[in-house]
């Protein structure tokens, strides 16, 4: 892999965080108008003129908005994302607390997915047509179809009636606090978000593992007497392992603004929790916080994916073109 | 099977091929979806109009009541016809889904097709664009919007459309690459025809299919996100009827009234899974080396 | 000696519900150090010959009846496990495409050595194999060629290292899938140099699958023509080239323009399309196009007889075809 | 009919500039076949290319019927268009799939207005005819047609705008081998009803030699020999031109046994990084030390044209 290349891509990465900078300025400050109307709610129509102007004043609001950006920019890069309205607590102190309980949600997800995504990807297309193809994926289809949130649901419901235990009515224990009492409550969670992952992961392993075995070099492989279960990973396996390994860097980055669901029904104090509590609070400072740390977050992973990649495969790692 | 018959040359064929329709239904996939998408349409129209329960209309006596005769599918805790209101919930998510891809397909695609087949700088600029809102996660960005818009079923439609622009972009951008090079495409320009021609006889016919794939998948996928935004309760307001809203009441109410949940949560399963087996029958009634 | 004997293979592929015969009843000799070319155009069945020899059938596919003996043991016969062992240490193949035909991700030496450590070579012995195996094509400074991936070596350097991968193990048959089609002519030469020098170094029997005659006309002692899945005309090279016995090959030679020829008139040329293997005529397939055909042409299929030195299916003998120019269809 | 001169053309790629076409001078008579011969990379069907304007050059002189190919537009284009068209080598991919043949004839006549209304059929079917396909075949698909049957299509297609000069790029190496005949015939039958001038594009020596009236043979981006197709084919001068006479393979176990295989060592090298002075000198086999640092030119040699400081 080139530097040049190296270099380019990350100012693309680069441009790409400032232009998600700019979305989520757009998006979150200049399209509801009025912080102040939202943070005071209908208190805000007994404002006089002149209140109204100075609290204007005391937010910023009435300087251009190219200005506000830059101004909100320029405390982005200070690493200052603004204070929360509703608690005044600084929105990187919350995000700070939220994040291990998001991340250590998408790792164990993560973990639990991927190994039997693949295994069952490998399964089903191993023989496409048959008995066991249709079934994996005729499962894997429920899998993307049922929804998260009714698979949370009744995962709640069924652990509250079998085994007399709400998630919502504890407090969140950090592995900090306790290794088991936090795994407790992060497994079932982390299973849920698990199905439909591993029914993404199975699907991208049984297509490009269609697509490898398909390739003349696994028939050069047989040709020369090499055995089947050799064929079969060494050669189709590792060959598709590149398009697997992309889909699951970029499954990462979703999950990491994809837990909101899951975090709400299990009361887990997550990202996805806050982002929600910031929407419903209209406490603006937070969502566009946490929307801007994941999208960050996504660019940087899918950043990450792409070298990987490119580690991966000898056509892109190196330089040159003939021996 | 496919493959070794690909090895055989195959013989002149003389009978003009089978509509598309017709097509996708002789794909075992294609024909469960139609199937599938079919029943719960036609399930939902008769529920409301022929069986003629209110889905807002309230009973004080009759609430939480199993499946009977007079409420099919049950009540719910307000003694609403849960048939009635999970066939209004259906109309509700297909509306927003109808809507919402309906735009990013015509946006998308349009601009897809454009920068693709002009390059230069409109491609380049409609690239960073894309770009830049793929860097959201699609569901982050889905709530983000609906947080600075506001709810409303129209306001869930737009925000669904603006995550699936960008794919829809990128959707119609590749094929229109490969088919600007095709050299039917360059028999044209040898033969003199003009851009609008190459482009709208020659490139687009031929980039239709993954179009069509898609649309089905990102329907699906919208419902989903519908309903996923309803039971947050940043979608469809209470009391209209919405799959999402109505799984969150009868959280309160699981296991024991069972009916409040599964049936609005089958409603979007059927349809996730109908709408993504018609996607899949179209690929494969698209697909030249299967015809 | 004969090495490779291939008796009436039947071969057919599930195609849409229903069996078609792809292979229909080939025999075949090659002896060793000999090079038999099996000529055809696409769909004659050729590569489905081939690929039956390996074992290799695409899904779908199956030989139906026949044997395929090298050495005298039947591989049909075989259970899988030792057909495995058979392919790369007694029959080899070598392929069409030389940039698909090896693992993008594995160095070249690994995939070499891959084949030896399937046979129970390994550790140095394995290495010092594989590096003697690319000497042999005559690849320079083989330990560099053996580090490295398939996408820095030029078309004609990867042949040569499926070629070295698939002798290294010394087999005694080389299935040769049209190996120089996708190469450049002088590639192509210093391909078939190489072959033809193995060949004779290592006793081979070789069966060179391909379309063009140029080709068979350099290497191949002897010719088998196939057209609609049988073995039209088998007969040595020569012999084939000077006088061909059946129609097909007759047609088929007279196509191609000669590089002496002074004045350049149409060519003969055959008309008309090969049949579809699912509704295959009753009697000769090349029955339809033949400018030579009698009545019972139509009504039985022939089987091979030999005649003026040719194995030919074939029921009219070259002297009542007329003058060779009639045989074929007049141009337009 | 056509003149070219000192033609130019250069991509900039990754590996740096990459030169397909490197200052070629050729001219093809009325009514007259050119068949330029070469290897993958060595600038035929870029040459091709720039002919039908579908690239344009980066340097040199370029005519066609009198256009000057670099510049024309618009009224000048369209007479270009009509003047000189190609035929694909890949009779399956240079037909758009999703329309009938009549379909795709029609369009043409339409867009040059060569027919209007009623008359458009009847024209289709006798650009069938004069191809040799049956009427029937205007309703179908090209995924309904044999492979030669779709490159006949090609022909017609091309011959639709009544063109004198048709640039045909490898029109048989797709084609099965029975199938050729058909096709070379039928080329040589058009250009002799309609008088047309043809430049034929192969890595077929065989065919260049019965199709073709002169023979430019091209190595790494440039003419290296040029001369009438018997000089060129049975006697050539250069030792390029003399390799692949050499390799390529003659259908006659007769000739084959008698000739020397003299292998041409190595593969043709990056173009973007062409050798230095004759850019054949490293495989060549009678190279000297001035072939190493001097380019030579195309001279002259009575009636025909050799690059070469030893011949």
């Amino acid at each position: 892999m080139s530097l040049r290349y190296l270099l380019g891509r990350v100012a693309g990465m680069l441009g790409t965080l400032v232009g998600v900078a700019v979305v989520v300025f757009v998006v979150l400050r200049a399209l509801p108008g009025d912080t102040i109307t939202a943070k005071l709610g209908t208190q805000a129509a007994t404002l006089t003129a002149d209140q109204r102007a100075a609290l204007r004043h005391f937010y910023g609001l009435d300087s251009s908005p190219v200005t506000q950006f830059f101004r909100w920019f320029g405390g982005l890069l200070h690493g200052d994302l603004g204070v929360s309205m509703d608690t005044g607590v600084p929105v990187t102190h919350l995000i700070g607390d939220a994040l291990p309980v998001t991340l250590e949600l998408a790792v164990l997800a993560m973990v639990i997915a991927v190994p039997v995504g693949v295994l069952f990807g490998m399964l089903a297309a191993s023989r496409p047509g048959a008995v066991r193809d249709l079934s994996v994926q005729g499962v894997g289809l429920l899998g993307l179809a049922v929804p998260e949130f009714v698979v949370a649901t009744v995962t709640v419901a069924w652990l509250a009636s079998a085994f007399a235990y709400t998630p919502s009515a504890g407090t969140y224990v950090s592995i900090g606090d306790s290794f088991g009492g936090n795994l407790r409550q992060m497994l079932y969670p982390a299973l849920v978000l698990a199905i439909g992952l591993a029914a993404t992961v199975m699907r991208t392993t049984r297509s490009a593992y269609l697509e490898a075995a398909g390739s003349d070099f696994v028939r050069t492989a047989r040709g020369k007497g090499v055995t089947e279960a050799r064929v079969r990973f060494r050669h189709i396996l590792h060959n598709a392992g590149i398009p697997i390994v992309t889909m699951v860097g970029i499954q990462f980055g979703y999950l990491l603004g994809g837990t909101l669901v899951v975090e709400q029904v299990f009361a887990l104090p997550g990202l996805g929790r806050l982002l929600l509590d910031g929407i419903l609070h209209q406490d603006y400072a937070i969502v566009q916080g946490v929307t801007l740390l994941v999208a960050a977050a996504f660019v940087v992973v899918n950043f990450g994916v792409d070298v990987v990649y490119r580690l991966l495969d000898p056509r892109t790692r190196s330089e040159g073109r003939r021996a | 099977m496919t493959r070794a018959a690909t090895l055989v040359a195959p013989a002149p064929r003389t009978a003009g091929q089978p509509s598309l329709p017709r097509r996708i239904v002789a794909d075992r996939n294609g024909l469960i979806g139609v199937v599938l998408v079919g029943l719960l349409v036609v399930v939902a129209v008769v529920s409301l109009v022929h069986l003629g329960q209110d889905p807002l209309a309230q009973n004080r006596t009759g609430q939480l009541a199993g499946p009977s005769g007079a409420h099919w599918l049950g009540t719910d805790q307000f003694g609403r016809d849960i048939a009635a209101r999970v066939a209004a919930g259906v109309f509700a998510s297909l509306r927003v889904a109808l809507v919402s891809v309906g735009m990013a397909t015509i946006v998308g695609g349009l601009l897809g097709v454009l920068s693709g087949f002009a390059g230069g700088v409109l491609d380049a600029v409609v690239g960073r664009c894309t770009d830049v809102l793929f860097a959201f996660p699609a569901t982050l960005l889905a709530l983000a919007l609906v947080a600075a818009l506001g709810h409303g079923w129209f306001n869930t439609a737009i925000a669904i459309a603006v995550v699936y622009t960008p794919i829809f972009v990128r959707v119609a951008r590749g094929p229109v690459l490969t088919v600007r090079e095709s050299e039917y495409v360059k028999a044209g320009r040898v033969l003199g025809f003009s851009r609008s021609r190459l482009l709208f006889r020659h490139v687009l016919p031929n980039v239709g299919a993954p179009i069509a794939v898609q649309v089905a998948l990102a329907l699906s996928w919208a419902i989903l996100t519908e309903a996923g935004l309803s039971f947050l309760g940043l979608g469809t307001q209470p009391p209209s009827p919405s799959l999402g809203l109505m799984v969150s009441d009868a959280r309160n109410f699981f296991p024991d009234a069972w009916w409040t949940l599964l049936f609005p949560a089958l409603a979007v399963v059927v349809a996730v899974v109908g709408l993504n087996m018609v996607g899949d029958g179209l690929r494969n009634a698209l697909d030249p080396r299967r015809s | 000696m004969t090495v490779l004997r291939i008796e009436d293979l039947h071969t057919v592929v599930r195609s849409r519900g229903r069996d078609l015969p792809v292979v229909r009843g080939v025999s075949l000799d090659v002896d060793a150090g000999e090079i038999v070319g099996l000529v055809g155009e696409s769909g004659s069945g050729k590569s489905f010959t081939a690929l039956s020899v390996l074992g290799l059938l695409p899904e779908g596919a199956r030989v139906t009846s026949g044997r395929i003996l090298v050495d005298g043991e039947d591989l049909v016969a075989l259970r899988e496990r030792d057909r495995r062992t058979r392919r790369g240490s007694t029959v080899a193949m070598i392929y069409q495409d030389p940039m698909t035909a090896l693992n993008p991700l594995m160095t070249v030496g690994a995939q070499i050595a891959e084949g030896l450590r399937a046979h129970g070579i390994r550790g140095p012995e394995a290495k010092r194999r594989t590096l003697a195996a690319i000497e042999e094509v005559g690849l320079p400074k083989p330990d560099r060629i053996a580090r490295s991936y398939p996408h820095r070596l030029s078309g004609g350097q990867r042949q040569r290292v499926v070629i070295a991968s698939a002798l290294a193990l010394r087999p005694r048959v080389l299935i040769a899938d049209e190996p120089t089609t996708a190469l450049d002519v002088t590639i192509q030469q210093q391909i078939l140099a190489l072959v033809d020098e193995l060949r004779t170094e290592h006793d081979l029997a070789v069966l060179w699958i391909t379309h063009d005659l140029g080709v068979v006309a350099r290497i191949a002692a002897r010719v088998a023509v196939m057209y609609a899945g049988r073995v039209a005309e088998q007969a040595g090279t020569r012999e084939l080239f000077a006088a061909p016995q059946h129609p097909y090959s007759a047609a088929l030679l007279a196509s191609i323009p000669s590089p002496t020829d002074t004045e350049r008139g149409p060519l003969p040329q055959i008309g008309g399309a090969p049949p579809d293997l699912a509704a295959l005529p009753a009697g000769c397939p090349f029955e339809p196009r033949c400018a030579y055909r009698e009545d019972r042409c139509a009504t039985g299929e022939p089987e091979p007889v030999h005649r003026g030195g040719s194995d030919t299916a074939c029921f009219v003998p070259r002297e009542r075809w007329g003058v060779r120019g009639d045989a074929m269809e007049e141009p337009a | 009919m056509i003149e070219v001169t000192d033609l130019v053309r250069h991509y900039r790629t990754g590996d740096g500039v990459v030169r397909a076409v490197d200052g070629v001078t050729f001219s093809v008579a009325e009514g007259e076949t050119l068949g330029l011969v070469g290897e993958s990379g060595c600038g035929k069907s870029t040459t091709a290319k720039l002919l039908v304007a579908l690239e344009r050059a980066d340097g040199g002189a370029l005519s066609v019927g009198g256009i000057d190919v670099r510049t024309a537009r618009g009224p000048h284009l369209r007479q270009l268009r009509r003047t000189i068209q190609l035929v694909f080598q890949d009779p399956y991919a240079s037909l758009n799939p999703r329309r009938r043949i009549a379909a795709t004839l029609a369009e043409v006549l339409t867009v040059h207005r060569l027919a209007r209304g009623g008359t458009v059929a009847g024209r289709v079917a006798d650009l069938l005819d004069m191809v040799g396909l049956p009427g029937s075949v205007a309703d179908r698909y090209p995924h309904q047609l044999s492979g030669g049957q779709r490159q006949r299509v090609g022909i017609a297609r091309a011959l639709a705008v009544e063109p004198r000069v048709l640039v045909l790029d490898e029109p048989v190496s797709a084609l099965d081998v029975s199938v050729r005949a058909e096709v070379m015939n039928l080329l040589a039958s058009l250009r002799a009803s309609l008088g047309l001038t043809y430049v034929f594009i192969s890595h077929d020596l065989g065919m260049v030699r019965h199709l073709c009236d002169r023979i430019a043979v091209m190595y790494l981006g440039k003419i290296v020999e040029t001369g009438g197709w018997r000089d060129v084919s049975d006697e050539p001068l250069h030792p390029y031109t003399r390799s692949l006479h050499d390799a390529v393979p003659v259908a006659d176990p007769a000739v084959e046994s008698g000739r020397a295989h003299r292998t041409l060592r190595g593969e043709v090298p990056d173009p973007a990084a062409p050798p230095s002075g004759c850019r054949f000198h490293p495989r060549c086999p009678i190279a000297e030390d001035a072939c190493r640092t001097d380019e030579p030119v195309l001279t002259v040699r009575g009636d025909r044209a050799v690059a070469c400081h030893l011949v």
